[in-house]
């Protein structure tokens, strides 16, 4: 069973490759091999995940193949599988076969439909192989491929302006994180002399690493997490990022690229473990994005950024749980999170489909015309919001309830989040389904979508409301991850009952504020706006942080045409200033510049090379008796240095 | 005694001719203080003794050169040589020059300083001829090719009038 | 007296040239070029005598002149400069058919004086020598007739060869003063004793001022362009080869082989002057648009890179200078043999006469490239073997690294104005493209000098040998 | 039997046979230019298919005395250092050839200097003695000269003369550096391999010396800063196939001669002289990264970005490692493989609307998916994309270099982000957003240019699935010149 | 008289001459100036060969030689000076100046 793990990202690969190339003569243009190979992925995860949950498989399991080696250092290719590889699988392969199956309906008629199946079958590949990899070379190999697959993929509409810019954005964005991801990747190969992963935890475990620097590199490649899961103050890409198709959200945007990031920090999470700083900064960063995402969404009138803000939200609250030590709370929520927020994405690309807007505004009432649609919506946020029993209750309250354990401050963070998120929910179901219809003919148009669409709505609303609580069960899910403690400091044991009520309760409270304020009172939030009009900008303008990285691109452009101007005009001169200066002034002296190729051709040196030609031939002054003077200066001064010597 | 007499009359005639052939204004002056001052050499050679050189001076040169010289002097000269400038603009920077070269040449004499001729001077023809005809047959021989070469660029160059 | 037997091929010259100037006075105007053969074939068989002779060592009268190997390298370059010279001659037309005898016997006695002055051991005899050729030179300079440049040319040559022979002249006088001879052999034995005598600093210092002209050392450089844009284009290429070699041999004597090294300040005076030669040359040739004074002041920067090798004067140096003097005169001949075709076709030696010539003639342009190229030190030509071995010399010395570091920026600063005549062949488009046809004379001579250019650069090993050879046997 | 020189002369007999077809015989002519550089190409596949990969020795050694007075002889071999690079060179400049048929002017002249070129290139690589090793390495740049003096841009007679000029600098300071080695070595010989082995004998003093002297001819090729500025006048200028083997292979040049004498022969200099190495490494990469950025030509963009690549060559050898150097070389050989297919593809789009500007595109993708496609995976591999190869050299150039100079690597690492900005605003620009009607009816590519183009797109695949292919070959050599090295 | 006196008055013959060559516009006066640079090496070799080496001849055999060659030289030069004359009506030097630079 596990031998085969490695076929999984092998044949995604493939299948990309064939679907470019022949996919014009496969059935559906290539959709249904991307869909067969990606069933038959999640048929292979499943198997996996229900024997580990029974215990049949023995974990961890490792294989490899020597790839390269340079001296003594190996590169391998290999297989990684662990209790948290195969809750990642899962997922994966999950949301990537209903994305797959959804988007047939959704990009139907799409000129490029056949390239779209490619990108997502390769987005697939790269995402198993980011997954399975068994170490720390592959896994960043696969890291920059879902990256560049993101990037195709957000501006697959690139005849929109704002979709290329998204997609540029997104790629620069992250890469900005992967810098310090490449950096601490090179540390930490110099603390452990090894990319394999079995190898650092094995390292990390008996302290091999010293605390300091494990810091460091786990610091410097959390970077590259807070790129690529759009945490503070990288966040700004994955609004933008909403340029993409719904799909693409659903699938890359909300369930497995962005949690990336997750899954990378728990994969090390034993090299964390190992300092308490770089701890306190993965949960500090989670706590920080949680909060700043779930603010702008409150203010947001673009139904799929709305989504995307909580997204970045809830990467925070992965973030949060594990920084504070609740691993497998983290990784939870990872999950539960990808399903509803999958479904969420899928529901609103639902209606976008139907109206042809993202504006909330020009909505509503849309509960009537697309009833599948509304109630899988419904279930999602109710989800997302963290009520009672659905699957966001259990991982979110598991997150704060870890929390709560670390650190009050980091709880209270979370927990004024999770209000905001439960508000801005409201919000958005109550702007998008119900009241009356704002743009009438938008709102005549609308359909029901067919049921390749509808039919993953169904599917994954399933798995919003029962996954928390199935895998809640009997701790499933915390025995599959099979997280053994090597945290540097004592977690409180915190009661998840209080924790629960009271998330609950905020949640419940809040949302039915927002939806009762947007649907009986929808003067109230506008006056607010108006009122704070300065709160509503900054958080429109996201706390000035693409401003602050945009002045950031601009400096890099100022520089880099200052560097070219200096390239141009200086370089060359600098090395010979005083030669230059000579120059000057006997051009002075002498009108001795005329336009001939070897002029132009030698820069400075030339000129000062050529002006001393110009002196030279001043000598041959063709009066023979001036020569004659020369000579017997000449011998004169040779005579006095003879006679001196 | 006469032989200071004899040194110093050569040695102000010949400069004083030089000064001449070398500021005169007239190029048909000049050529003549030339003559004087190849002779006043010529003198010279015979107070030091070398007969066969002082008659080769004379002959030569006195004879052969200055009359030549005086002679393309009479075909290329022209009257309004008297009036116009003889020395051109870079007369002092050249008397620069010449002074530094005269300090040059003075360690000379200073260095040979005292040196009086210890025997009297012998005849030298015959040895002079033996010593053509001997040793510097080649080097001899040569300058006729040398005269030949000069008579022949001369032959070609005067020609060219007919054209 | 017995071996004067040894001077038979600067006889043979000599008398050829008699032999011709006699004939030219007989002969018909339309049968004139005749002597041209005359004198190829002369020179031809003199070369033959001449390497018949490799391998003898003998001194001469009065131990007057010496024959070696070196002296016999020498030779064997000016004659086959001579050779050249002759046959790019033979279809140049600004040499009136009645004055073909003169033109050929004044070449011959040149080249013979050059001859002598390279065996030259005495300063009389070097002197007379010397004189030969200056007298026969400002002659053939001033040869065109009708052209007011080669009058003005050769009366510049003169003026200023007249001086340093006299200059010269007084520096033999004094050097006799301090050391009684005039003999380079009975100097060479007791040298030591006139280092602190002014007379003998002098001398020497004035016997140099007549080399310097000869080898157009800066700052006695100044008659060269004027008299090599002046005089016929052949006598320029011979001018710029046999004349200097010549000099250049006969210096190689004194100055590095007789003269002891650490005797004077003069190695110091006389790197010094190399650097100055080199940059000079080469900055003045860029702004040259005329193409004869363009190769002038090349060739002027090209006996600074040979001095290099006179300074060094050890072994590698000296074999340098030889085999420098080989490249050079090959390159530099192919690259005069080539101007004249040019000028042959389009009246002019400006650069613009060069314009698109490789759409005109691309064999002529690949070979006026490789000259060029030669001449700037490109391998794998002759030019840069050359380079390579003074520049050799030079680190090797370590004392002079800093001319080879001179060298090397100034063969940067060369490759410019050699450039833009490739420039001008390739690049430019010029209106006239009909083709160019080189003569059979001509084209011989380019054919030979170019195979020379290419063989020295790629096979060097045999000329090296030989140079070795004539190295280690030069007095 | 004399496998290599064959390798280095088919193409000179090549050239020879062109200069003997008449001018009008286009056809003719381009037969015979692409046919000499496939055998070369043939021949040099067979050789890195014969090369004993097990070993560190030279290989396929042919030794002929030449010039027995200076101890000079032709003596050939290839290590794994230059074999990968002769590959590479053979397969360039056939693809270059190939791309060249479009060229019209002066056919015969293009092709002849063209194949003169690939001599010189070639024999740079294959040559174990100093002055053979140099006759090459000059031998390159009277071709080049011309080729970018006659079939060039606007600025091509400017752009020839200071190219020429400026390396032509470079080697003659390099030649007295070689000459230092010569007169010092005892015996005297310019046998690199016998130099190597010479090394322990010379003082630092003297090889810091002569190791700048190298270095200086070296740096000028690479280009390293402040050196480069020749670089981007003359990949402008040049005709498209020129541009690839300049950056391709000529750049690689100053690289291989670091590696193959200046390290081996003058280890103590060259560990004195890393600080300022590495240093100027990451000034290469962030400068080189920021001056593409301002750039609007593809063309200049892609040249600036090639003094960036070699930044990281030099990173990796400022590591004095394994892996460093294992980066280095493969660098120059994935540098070649992208760079030239990027220049190739810069001048498809060139030839089909006469500009280059950035600007003055848009939307391209949507109408010449293949072009588009191409570019994109090119551009990809030379931002350092995993899976093709540009990430794997890359990333052993970090590597490597990260544990003697780590603050060093981490500021260098801007350069990757630079360089993926400027490359992807230019993918922005020419490709995305709304089509530009002007540009209607263009063609997307032709055979010629997908021949061209297509097996360097396939090679930076392969290497970067499967760096074997070359690492394999580099390997031992590498780790046995460090062993010298580090001796 | 000393040795001393005749180098002497050589010496200063060969600055006059010098300055002449250096500064007479009139080519024959050049010509004439050189002749006297000429005789005064002359001066040196007979009187270095009087005083210092009175056993042998060679100083006078030089002189001889010089004697000659001076003639061949002013053949030839004032065989130039009329040609140049001829061509341009010019016995000044500084007027023939087409060559330059």
């Amino acid at each position: 069973m596990l031998e085969y793990v490695f076929i999984l990202p092998l044949l995604s690969f493939a299948v990309a490759g064939v679907i470019l190339a022949f996919g014009k003569w496969l059935p559906g243009r290539g959709a249904s091999a991307g869909i067969a190979v990606a069933a038959w992925g999640f048929a292979q995860a499943a198997i996996l995940f229900t024997k580990a949950i029974q215990g049949k498989l023995a974990l961890p399991y490792e294989v490899s193949i020597p790839w390269f080696s340079v001296g003594s250092t190996q590169a391998t290719l290999g297989v990684y599988v662990d209790g948290l590889t195969i809750a990642m699988l899962v997922v994966v392969t999950a949301v990537s076969l209903l994305v797959q199956i959804y988007s047939i309906g959704y990009m139907r008629g799409d000129p490029r439909f056949k390239r779209y199946y490619a990108y997502l079958s390769l987005f697939t590949a790269s995402m198993l192989g980011l997954t399975i990899s068994d170490n720390m070379l592959v896994f960043f190999m696969c890291w920059e491929l879902v990256g560049v697959c993101s990037y195709l993929l957000i501006g697959f509409w690139f005849e929109k302006p704002s979709a290329a810019y998204a997609g540029k954005k997104a790629f620069i964005t992250t890469k900005l994180g992967d810098l310090g991801f490449l950096v601490g990747l090179l540390s930490l190969f110099y603390c452990t002399g090894t990319f394999r992963i079995s190898e650092i935890l094995e390292l990390a475990h008996i302290g091999f690493i010293p605390p300091a620097a494990a810091g460091a590199a786990a610091i410097l490649l959390f970077l590259g997490a807070v790129g690529k899961s759009a945490q503070f103050p990288l966040l700004i890409w994955l609004p933008d990022a909403m340029e993409g198709p719904s799909p693409v959200s659903a699938l890359i945007h909300a369930a497995t690229m962005v949690a990336a990031g997750v899954y990378m920090v728990a994969r090390l999470y034993a090299v964390y473990a190992l300092s308490p700083v770089a701890l306190d900064t993965v949960a500090w960063t989670g706590a920080i994005t949680a909060l700043t995402a779930a603010s702008m969404a409150l203010v947001c009138f673009d139904l799929k950024r709305v989504l995307a803000f909580s997204t970045v939200s809830q990467l925070g609250y992965m973030m949060l749980g594990l920084g504070a030590g609740g691993f497998t709370a983290g990784m939870f929520h990872l999950t539960t999170h990808a399903y509803f927020k999958a479904l969420l994405f899928l529901a609103a690309g639902s209606v976008i489909h139907a109206v042809h807007t993202n504006d909330m505004r020009e909505m509503g009432g849309l509960k009537n015309k697309m009833p599948v649609t509304y109630i899988t919506f419904l279930l999602g946020a109710l989800a997302l919001v963290g009520i009672p029993p659905f699957a966001g209750f259990f991982s979110k309250d598991a997150v704060l309830a870890a929390a709560l354990a670390r650190n009050p401050y980091l709880y209270a963070v979370g927990a004024v989040a999770a209000a905001m998120t439960a508000f801005y929910m409201a919000r958005a179901l109550v702007m998008t389904f119900h009241g009356e219809p704002k743009d009438m003919k938008k709102y005549d148009h609308a359909h029901e979508s067919p049921p390749v669409m509808t039919g993953p709505l169904i599917l994954l609303a399933a798995a919003s409301v029962v996954s928390g609580w199935a895998l809640s069960r009997h701790e499933i899910f915390e025995r599959l991850v099979n997280f053994e403690g090597v945290l540097p400091f004592e977690l409180h044991h915190v009661s998840h009952g209080a924790v629960a009520l009271y998330a609950g309760t905020v949640a419940v409270l809040s949302m039915g504020l927002g939806a009762w304020l947007y649907k009986s009172k929808p003067g109230i939030p506008a006056m607010l706006r108006g009122k704070f009009a300065p709160v509503a900008g900054l958080l429109d303008r996201r706390y000035g942080l693409d401003a602050f990285f945009l002045k950031f691109v601009a400096l890099g452009d100022r520089l880099s045409s200052v560097l070219f101007i200096f390239d141009l005009n200086f370089l060359d001169a600098i090395a010979i200033d005083g030669w230059a200066w000579l120059t000057e002034k006997l051009s002075r002296i002498q009108r001795w510049f005329d336009d001939n190729v070897v002029d132009a051709a030698v820069d400075a040196t030339g000129t000062v090379t050529l002006c001393a030609g110009r002196l030279a031939r001043l000598a041959q002054t063709g009066i023979v008796q001036n020569y004659l003077l020369f000579i017997a200066v000449a011998v004169s001064v040779f005579a006095a240095l003879a006679f001196a010597g | 005694m006469i032989e200071q007499i004899v040194f110093y009359m050569l040695a102000a005639v010949i400069i004083l001719s030089a000064l001449g052939v070398v500021l005169l204004p007239g190029v048909m002056h000049s050529a003549l203080c030339l003559g004087l001052c190849l002779a006043g050499v010529a003198g010279v050679f015979a107070s030091l003794g070398s007969d066969f050189i002082f008659a080769a001076q004379i002959l030569v040169y006195v004879s052969g050169i200055a009359v030549l010289i005086l002679f393309v002097v009479l075909l290329a000269g022209s009257a309004s040589d008297l009036v116009t400038r003889q020395i051109n603009e870079q007369w002092l920077p050249s008397l620069l020059i010449c002074a530094a070269f005269i300090w040059s040449f003075l360690r000379i004499p200073a260095y040979f300083s005292g040196i009086t001729a210890k025997s009297d001077p012998a005849p030298t023809v015959r040895a002079l001829a033996g010593a053509l005809l001997g040793d510097y047959a080649v080097p001899f021989e040569l300058i006729s090719i040398v005269l030949l070469a000069s008579m022949t660029g001369a032959v070609l160059f005067a020609r060219r009038k007919a054209e | 007296m017995t071996n004067i037997i040894l001077l038979n091929p600067e006889i043979i010259l000599a008398a050829a040239g008699l032999f011709i100037l006699l004939a030219g006075a007989f002969i018909g105007e339309n049968r004139a070029k005749l002597l041209f053969h005359l004198g190829i074939i002369s020179s031809a068989a003199v070369l033959g005598m001449i390497i018949t002779q490799a391998g003898l060592s003998a001194y001469g009268t009065g131990t007057m002149w010496i024959l070696d190997p070196g002296a016999q390298f020498f030779k064997f370059l000016i004659l086959a400069a001579t050779v050249f010279t002759l046959l790019l001659s033979v279809n140049y037309t600004a040499i009136q058919p009645r004055h073909i005898g003169t033109y050929t016997a004044l070449l011959l006695w040149a080249s013979c004086g050059m001859m002598l002055l390279s065996g030259a051991m005495d300063f009389i005899y070097l002197l007379i020598s010397l004189e030969l050729i200056s007298i026969s030179c400002f002659i053939l300079t001033g040869f065109e007739q009708k052209n007011p440049r080669s009058a003005e040319g050769a009366i510049k040559y003169f003026l200023m060869g007249g001086l340093s022979t006299a200059v010269t002249i007084y520096g033999i006088s004094l050097f006799y003063g301090a050391t009684g001879t005039t003999n380079l052999f009975s100097y060479a034995s007791a040298v030591d004793l006139h280092l602190s005598d002014p007379a003998y600093i002098m001398g020497m210092l004035f016997i140099l001022v007549g080399f310097g002209f000869k080898i157009s050392m800066v700052p006695f450089h100044f008659w060269a362009p004027d008299a090599y844009e002046g005089a016929p284009t052949p006598v320029t290429a011979y001018l710029s080869t046999a004349s200097k070699l010549a000099a250049l041999g006969a210096m190689m004597r004194i100055f590095a082989s007789v003269i002891p090294h650490h005797a004077l300040n003069l190695t110091i005076i006389i790197a010094g002057l190399a650097a100055l030669t080199m940059t000079l040359g080469n900055l003045a040739a860029l702004f040259q648009t005329n193409v004869k004074r363009l190769l002038a002041y090349s060739s002027i920067a090209q006996a600074g890179y040979m001095l290099i090798g006179l300074v060094v004067a050890d072994p590698i140096g000296r074999e340098g200078v030889f085999f420098y003097a080989l490249a050079y005169l090959v390159t530099n001949m192919g690259a005069f043999a080539v101007a004249l075709v040019v000028a042959g076709k389009t009246g002019s030696y400006e650069l613009d006469a060069y314009d698109g010539l490789a759409k005109r003639s691309l064999g002529l342009s690949i070979v006026m490239v490789m000259f060029l190229l030669s001449l700037a030190g490109i391998p794998p030509l002759a030019g840069f073997v050359a380079k390579f071995y003074v520049f050799g010399a030079a680190v090797n010395s370590q004392h002079y690294l800093w001319l080879a570091v001179l060298g090397v920026l100034n063969s940067v600063v060369s490759i410019y104005y050699y450039m833009n005549i490739a420039r001008r062949m390739f690049f430019v488009n010029s209106e006239d493209s009909s083709p160019v046809e080189t003569d059979l004379y001509t084209a011989g001579v380019i054919v030979i000098t170019a195979t020379a250019v290419l063989l020295i650069g790629l096979l060097p090993e045999t000329f090296m040998r030989m140079i070795k050879y004539c190295v280690s046997f030069h007095f | 039997m004399s496998l290599l020189s064959l390798i280095v002369f088919a193409p000179l007999a090549g050239a020879l046979l062109i200069l003997a077809i008449p001018n009008t015989r286009t056809k003719a002519i381009q037969g015979v230019a692409a046919a000499s550089s496939a055998v070369c190409m043939i021949f040099s596949g067979y050789l890195y298919y014969a090369f004993d990969k097990s070993t560190a020795a030279m290989q396929f050694i042919e030794k002929v005395s030449w010039i027995p007075a200076f101890n000079i002889s032709y003596h050939l071999g290839v290590d794994g250092l230059s074999v990968t690079i002769v590959a590479l060179t053979a397969l360039l400049t056939l693809v270059s050839i190939i791309y060249s048929f479009n060229i019209t002017l002066r056919v015969k002249e293009f092709f002849f200097w063209f194949l003169l070129l690939e001599v010189g290139m070639l024999g740079v690589f294959v040559s174990l003695d100093l002055f053979l090793f140099y006759v090459f390495w000059e031998l390159t740049l009277v071709p080049m000269y011309f080729l970018i003096g006659v079939w060039g841009g606007p600025q091509k007679e400017y752009a020839a003369i200071k190219f020429f000029v400026y390396t032509l600098f470079g080697s003659l300071v390099m030649l007295l550096g070689i000459l230092a080695l010569y007169f010092n070595s005892a015996p005297h010989t310019f046998d690199m391999l016998e130099l190597a082995r010479q090394s322990s004998l010379f003082p630092l003093n003297f090889q810091i010396w002569v190791f700048l002297a190298l270095y200086l001819g070296f740096a000028i090729k690479i280009p390293a800063f402040p050196f480069h500025t020749w670089l981007p006048l003359a990949h402008v200028e040049a005709p498209t196939g020129v541009s690839v083997l300049l950056a391709g292979i000529l750049l690689k040049m100053g690289i291989y001669g670091l590696l193959r004498v200046s390290f081996p022969v003058l280890p103590l200099a060259a560990k004195w002289f890393m600080p300022f190495f590495i240093v100027i490494a990451v000034i290469n990469i962030i400068y080189g990264a920021l001056v593409a950025m301002a750039q609007k030509d593809l063309k200049k963009m892609v040249a600036y970005s090639s003094i960036n690549h070699m930044g990281y060559c030099m990173l990796g050898m400022a590591a004095m490692t394994t892996i460093g150097f294992n980066g280095a070389v493969l660098q120059m050989v994935t540098h070649g493989l992208i760079t030239g297919s990027l220049f190739l593809l810069v001048g498809v789009i060139y030839d089909r609307a006469h500009t280059r500007d950035i600007d003055a595109f848009g939307g391209l993708g949507a109408r010449f998916p293949i072009f588009a496609g191409l570019m994109t995976i090119q551009v990809m591999a030379s931002l350092g994309l995993p899976g093709l190869a540009g990430f794997v050299s890359e990333f052993l150039c970090f590597l490597g270099a990260f544990e003697a100079w780590p603050y060093y690597v981490a500021a260098s690492a801007i350069g990757i982000l630079v360089t993926a900005a400027f490359f992807l605003r230019m993918i922005e620009k020419v490709f995305l957003g709304p089509f530009n009607e002007k540009w209607a009816g263009l063609p997307d590519m032709n055979l010629r240019e997908l021949v061209a183009i297509v097996p360097l797109a396939v090679l930076t695949l392969v290497i970067g699935l499967w760096p074997r292919f070359c690492l394999d070959l580099i390997d031992p050599t590498i780790t046995y010149l460090v062993g010298i090295v580090n001796r | 008289m000393t040795l001393s006196h005749y180098l002497a008055l050589s010496g200063v013959l060969f600055t006059i001459g010098l300055f002449g060559v250096l500064t007479r516009r009139n080519i024959i006066g050049i010509l004439m100036s050189i002749e006297l640079l000429l005789n005064a090496a002359n001066i040196n070799f007979v009187a270095f060969n009087r005083f210092l080496y009175p056993g042998q001849h060679l100083g006078q055999l030089s002189v001889i030689f010089v004697i000659t060659l001076a003639a061949a030289e002013v053949v030839v030069g004032l065989a130039l000076v009329m040609a140049i004359y001829k061509n341009l009506k010019s016995a000044y030097v500084e007027d023939y100046n087409i060559l330059k630079g």
